[in-house]
């Protein structure tokens, strides 16, 4: 039998056995990705093309790629957000379609990264016939966003106090002028946060992408829609597949650094967006 | 704020008639990019292609897309009509052939290679310099998993086999197997690409895999194939005279209603000036 | 350091005295909730702590069986005696003096178990037969007016009681580890005036055979149940005394303003 | 004076614009179902019997999905078996610090990790851990099952941190005051008040983040070694593998569409969607159930 105060210690020295262990594998891999990323940064990695399938060159078309990408996918996923959001909150009053509308958004969220992938491959690339199209690509991305941006919308305008709404009902406004004028002003930080949170976590998106909007090498700026372009994730892929060679995962770690700068960019913004944008009322 | 609320429908507009454009452009696959030629299959044949592209692109300024994804999947985008030209570092199957019989398809040979049953270098220097077709067979079927067999050192055969849609491992089957379907129940490890074997291969003290020449290094060393009149070794002059037996043509694939881009640039491949970047990839040209 | 400071009713012999404060004071960062406080709290009796909000009756209380330990910013001035030992002593175990110091709170917080396995939840470290451990429930349970009402549904849930129910067996958990102190935070702020009354009888009870101290703001509860009153007002404790004398005739004016009218001028 | 202003022109385009996005965000999951469900027809007239076998050959007709629905299950289980004591304990240490600092460090940290995208995973899993493997235990390849598993629990670490550290501070401080104040020591406070407390949300942070391995390609189709095998003897990690995630992102560029071959892959993708659409549901369904009478007083 072990006295309460032997298994005190145990205890203790379990969580900080296992604190240490955590720290060590949160620092290895910051400290990973930052030192091999840094070494292979230069202003010319960043804005040089890439040559000799990767290993060579720099990024510049990938990083536009994925820009391209995925503020494409936003624009698409904005309205479309902000349209669900105000009928979520405003529209259905009967709860047992709030809950379906709203197991359907957490469904949604819960499908795996690749599967998105295979959908964007059956229903465009194959059925609708487009090929290796980015525009496919942002399609899927914007679909995987939407229940980001739409949770996050839809909590904003459930902060909003309800004497606004009336108030506005009061002064003779209808449901729609409410909608344009009191919510969505007032929701908008949601909106913008939500939409950049999701922007971030699509950037680094390969899985649902590879099969449907990127090229290996060759692609540059795309003259339509229905054209593939290179980006970081793909790019990251293809030179990962190489490691035996240095150079390849030299600029594989190039790569990840500038991705994982993007993906923080974008997380910042959230933040600060945040921040800026909450109406008065609600700070 | 209305201006952002516009600017949201406007978006939502050009979204939906972006995506009326492409579902009408998408039918039997008709490409309508313009001048952009657009290239995917065998990762063997991608370096060749990928360096005269990027020359044809300085000197004519058209737009060569070319991705990865091995010669199955680049001839069925080339059949779906996701693209221009399909590489392949094999033959199209019968069942390929049957599968869109509504298409008829142009091979073109741009360059010849062979493939060879690779060691990592340790077993290599140990004294396995060449193996027979029925050895490298009973190793893939897991009838031999002992380097000692072969003369070599006291340790575990390491089979790293490829995907099965691979032309590589296709042809390697096909030829030291005797059926390009035979699954290989001796295998430890499959891997894609070419460059994935070789860093398989490299990272291994023990490993045995199939590589095209133009992947073998100092770490990856092909071996010579022992045959009834002596062994033939991996290199490029017995490719050229016909004595290496491992080896296959690098092809395009073209659907008959080929873009005059894509034909352009097969033409400039065929050329002499073309030809030499399948040579700078490690391959032999054609027409020699 | 006016010697109405000092707790005059009772001896400064220590075996008359179970908790005795020493220059005690509590700072939490730069700001001082508590300081120089002296007093003795005696073996037997109720003790009450009066004073306005914010005068620091919480944080003294709490200070003595060092709940607030873990609170970031804490730091100890002077020194706090249990039964002769030195609270704040870095040899002090802390969980043997929570043990020996029961702690009943404000709001009720029972755990999401059985009424039983409440009572018994601080027994820890000993192997107790079925037939002890009724035992205890059973005395805890009557020690803190809750038998009656539960004595028949012991393995249903603690949470199904009522607050006033569940501020008793609240007491009872406490009792069951026959402490040695009993520091109760406004034990009655939380539940009706039925039950409020009901456990101020139970605090009479107790404090017949155990020092109970407690914080009350309602004065006339004050009255009921004090046998001594320390007077706090901003961090420091203003008067000391028997109950009789503080709310008849105080020495300070303060504290006669306060005793009698609830209004407080420091 | 005009009571029956009418609504300006905009309002019924409104109106219908807010109501066609909902339609189109409900709408979306069950599209991608009836997507995927309608490409596995060709596989199940084909030779559905084959499905249950152990052997993918499709050349010879052969879609035995055994060994990928075995090795996605068995990767989570190393996960979640690594991740899950590892980060309850952790959490606990940081939710029971008095350090501020730390905490703060650690948290933010943890916000940096959750953004890492899955393929650095993949390539921090290709260019150290698998070496680490095949070097540490004197293997041929550390493409492994193992270093699978290793990966995603290191992946699903963030998740399940920064979670139950939530769901440990979440739980009302009066309930560890009244433990502590009956002298228990602090393990006994968090292992029978603290985590019982929590045990809940703990539990949602599990089934999310095993939701997450469950789905996660990018990462483990680097490292697994794609072996379309049962590893022998069955529980052999230190072998070469497959899941279904890595298969489909194998695999997919290849298949053509419409083929046994492709349908094949997209029953895989399926059967996948199904079952990480349960374990979020079923996360969901603990997190939103408003619990039982204690907490509701309290909180």
């Amino acid at each position: 039998m072990i006295s309460r105060a032997a298994k005190e210690h145990i205890f203790a020295a379990a969580t900080r056995a296992a604190l240490g262990l955590s720290v060590c594998i949160l620092a290895f891999l910051l400290g990973a990705i930052i030192v091999r990323g840094a070494q292979a940064i230069s202003l010319d990695f960043l804005f040089m093309p890439s040559r000799d399938f990767g290993s060579r060159g720099g990024i510049s078309y990938q990083i536009f790629g994925s820009l391209l990408i995925v503020l494409t996918a936003g624009l698409i996923a904005a309205p479309l957000a902000l349209g669900a959001s105000v009928y979520r909150s405003e529209y259905i009053k009967n709860t047992a379609a709030q809950r379906l509308f709203d197991l359907a958004l957490y469904g949604l969220n819960g499908v795996p990264s690749i599967i998105f992938g295979l959908f964007g491959l059956i229903l465009f690339v194959n059925i609708f016939g487009t090929g290796l199209s980015w525009f496919v690509g942002a399609v899927i991305l914007a679909i995987m966003m939407l229940p980001t941006a739409c949770m996050a919308t839809i909590s904003a305008m459930r902060g909003i106090d309800t004497p606004y709404r009336e108030n506005a009902y009061a002064l003779g406004l209808t449901r729609e002028q409410t909608a344009l004028r009191i919510i969505i002003p007032q929701s908008l930080h949601g909106l913008v946060t939500g939409l950049l949170i999701g922007l971030a976590r699509a950037i680094g998106e390969t899985a649902p992408i590879m099969f449907i909007a990127t090229a290996f090498s060759g692609a540059g700026v795309p003259s339509s829609l229905a054209e593939p372009v290179a980006t970081l994730p793909t790019h990251i892929l293809a030179l990962a597949q190489q490691a035996a060679d240095p150079a390849a995962l030299q600029n594989a770690w190039g790569a990840s650094f500038t991705l994982i700068a993007l993906v923080a960019m974008f997380s910042l913004a959230a933040f600060f967006a945040r921040a800026r944008l909450l109406p008065l009322s609600q700070r | 704020m209305r201006y952002i609320f516009r600017y949201g429908v406007h978006v939502a507009g050009v979204s939906f008639a972006a995506a009326t454009i492409l579902t009408a452009c998408g039918g039997d696959g008709v490409k309508t990019a313009g001048d952009t030629v657009s290239i995917s299959g065998s990762t063997t044949v991608l370096p060749a292609i990928s360096r005269a592209a990027d020359d044809y692109t300085m000197q004519t300024g058209a737009k060569i897309i070319v991705n990865a994804g091995g010669s199955g999947g680049g001839f069925k985008q080339l059949a779906e009509g996701q693209t221009d030209i399909g590489m392949m570092s094999r033959d199209i199957t019968a069942e390929e052939r049957a599968r869109f019989a509504r298409h008829s398809f142009t091979v073109t040979a741009i360059g010849r290679d062979a493939v060879a049953p690779a060691v990592s270098s340790e077993i290599y220097d140990a004294g396995v310099t060449q193996l027979s077709f029925e050895q490298v067979t009973d190793i893939y079927m897991g009838r031999v998993d002992n380097w000692s067999a072969f003369g070599g050192p006291d340790r575990a055969i390491f089979a790293v086999d490829k995907e099965a849609g691979r032309g590589t491992r296709q042809v390697f089957a096909r030829i030291v197997f005797g059926d390009k379907n035979m699954q290989a129940p001796g295998a430890d490890l499959v891997v894609g690409s070419n460059n994935e074997e070789q860093t398989a291969l490299a990272q291994s003290d023990s490993a045995i895999g199939m590589i095209s020449f133009a992947w073998a290094n100092a770490d990856v060393r092909p071996l010579s194939i022992t045959t009834a009149n002596g062994a033939v070794a991996p290199t490029l002059d017995n490719v050229n005279s016909g004595a290496f037996p491992i080896t296959r043509d690098l092809l395009i694939v073209t659907r008959e209603d080929v873009s005059g881009q894509a034909k352009a640039f097969i033409d400039f491949v065929l050329s002499p000036e073309g030809q030499t970047h399948v040579v700078d990839a490690g391959y032999l040209p054609v027409n020699k | 350091m006016p010697q109405s400071q000092h707790l005059k009713l009772v001896s400064s012999a220590p075996h008359h005295v179970a908790i005795s404060l020493e220059n005690f004071g509590v700072w939490f960062g730069d700001s001082c909730i508590l300081s120089g406080v002296n007093a003795h709290l005696p073996k037997r009796g109720v003790t009450v702590l009066v004073g306005p909000s914010g005068a620091g009756k919480s944080t003294l209380l709490r200070a003595l069986n060092r709940i607030s330990d873990d609170m970031a910013g804490l730091s100890i001035q002077g020194r706090a005696y249990f039964e002769g030992c030195e609270i704040y002593a870095k040899d002090c175990d802390v969980t043997k003096l929570r043990a020996r110091i029961g702690m009943v709170f404000q709001k009720p917080c029972v755990f999401p178990r059985s009424i039983a396995q409440n009572v018994l939840f601080g027994l820890r470290g000993v192997k107790l037969s079925q037939a002890q451990k009724h035992d205890i429930v059973e005395q805890a349970l009557r020690g803190a007016a809750l038998w009656n009402d539960v004595h028949a549904r012991l393995g249903e849930r603690a949470d199904t009681l009522s607050m006033g129910q569940q501020q008793r067996l609240c007491i009872a958990r406490a009792l069951a580890l026959k402490p040695d102190v009993l520091l109760m935070d406004e034990p009655t702020a939380s539940v009706d005036p039925v039950s409020a009354r009901t456990i101020e009888a139970l605090m009479r009870d107790l404090g017949r055979t155990i020092p109970v101290l407690t914080v009350t703001h309602n004065l006339a509860q004050a009255k009921r149940i004090a046998d001594h009153v320390l007077f706090l007002c901003e961090g420091q404790l203003v008067e000391a005394g028997d109950a009789a004398h503080m709310f008849s005739n105080a020495a300070l004016p303060k504290t006669q303003t306060y005793l009698c009218d609830e209004f407080c001028e420091c | 004076m005009d009571f029956t202003r009418p609504a300006p022109p905009s309002g019924r385009a409104l109106r219908s614009y807010f109501l066609i996005s909902a339609l189109i965000c409900a709408a979306i999951c069950a599209v991608i179902l009836i997507t995927l469900l309608g490409q596995t027809g060709p596989v199940l007239s084909h030779n559905p019997a084959s499905l249950f076998g152990t052997v993918w050959n499709p050349n010879l007709g052969q879609y035995g999905i055994i060994p990928m629905l075995y090795g996605s299950i068995v990767v989570m289980v190393i996960a979640m078996a690594i991740a899950l004591p590892l980060g309850v304990l952790t959490a606990i240490y940081i939710a029971e610090t008095r350090s501020a600092r730390l905490r703060g460090i650690i948290k933010s940290a943890l916000e940096v990790l959750a953004g890492i995208p899955s393929i650095v995973y993949g390539l921090i899993g290709v260019a150290y851990i698998s070496v680490w493997v095949a070097k540490g235990l004197d293997l041929q390849t550390g493409r492994l099952i193992l270093t699978a598993g290793l990966i995603l629990a290191v992946m699903i670490l963030p998740t399940i941190l920064t979670l139950t550290e939530d769901a440990i501070s979440n739980v009302p401080v009066i309930q560890r005051e009244n433990a502590r104040a009956l002298g228990l020591y602090r393990h006994e406070v968090i292992l029978d008040v603290v985590l019982p407390h929590a045990r809940r949300d703990i539990l949602a942070a599990g089934l999310l983040a095993l939701g997450r391995a469950l789905g996660e390609t990018m990462a483990v189709m680097l490292v697994i070694g794609s072996l379309d095998r049962l590893p022998s003897p069955i529980f052999n990690v230190l072998s070469s593998g497959q899941t279904i995630t890595s298969k489909l992102g194998r695999e997919l560029g290849e298949s053509a569409f419409g083929s046994a071959h492709f349908s094949a892959l997209v029953l895989m993708g399926l059967i996948l969607v199904l079952i990480t659409l349960t374990l979020t549901g079923a996360a969901q369904w603990l997190i939103n159930r408003r619990p039982n009478g204690v907490e509701a007083i309290y909180d």
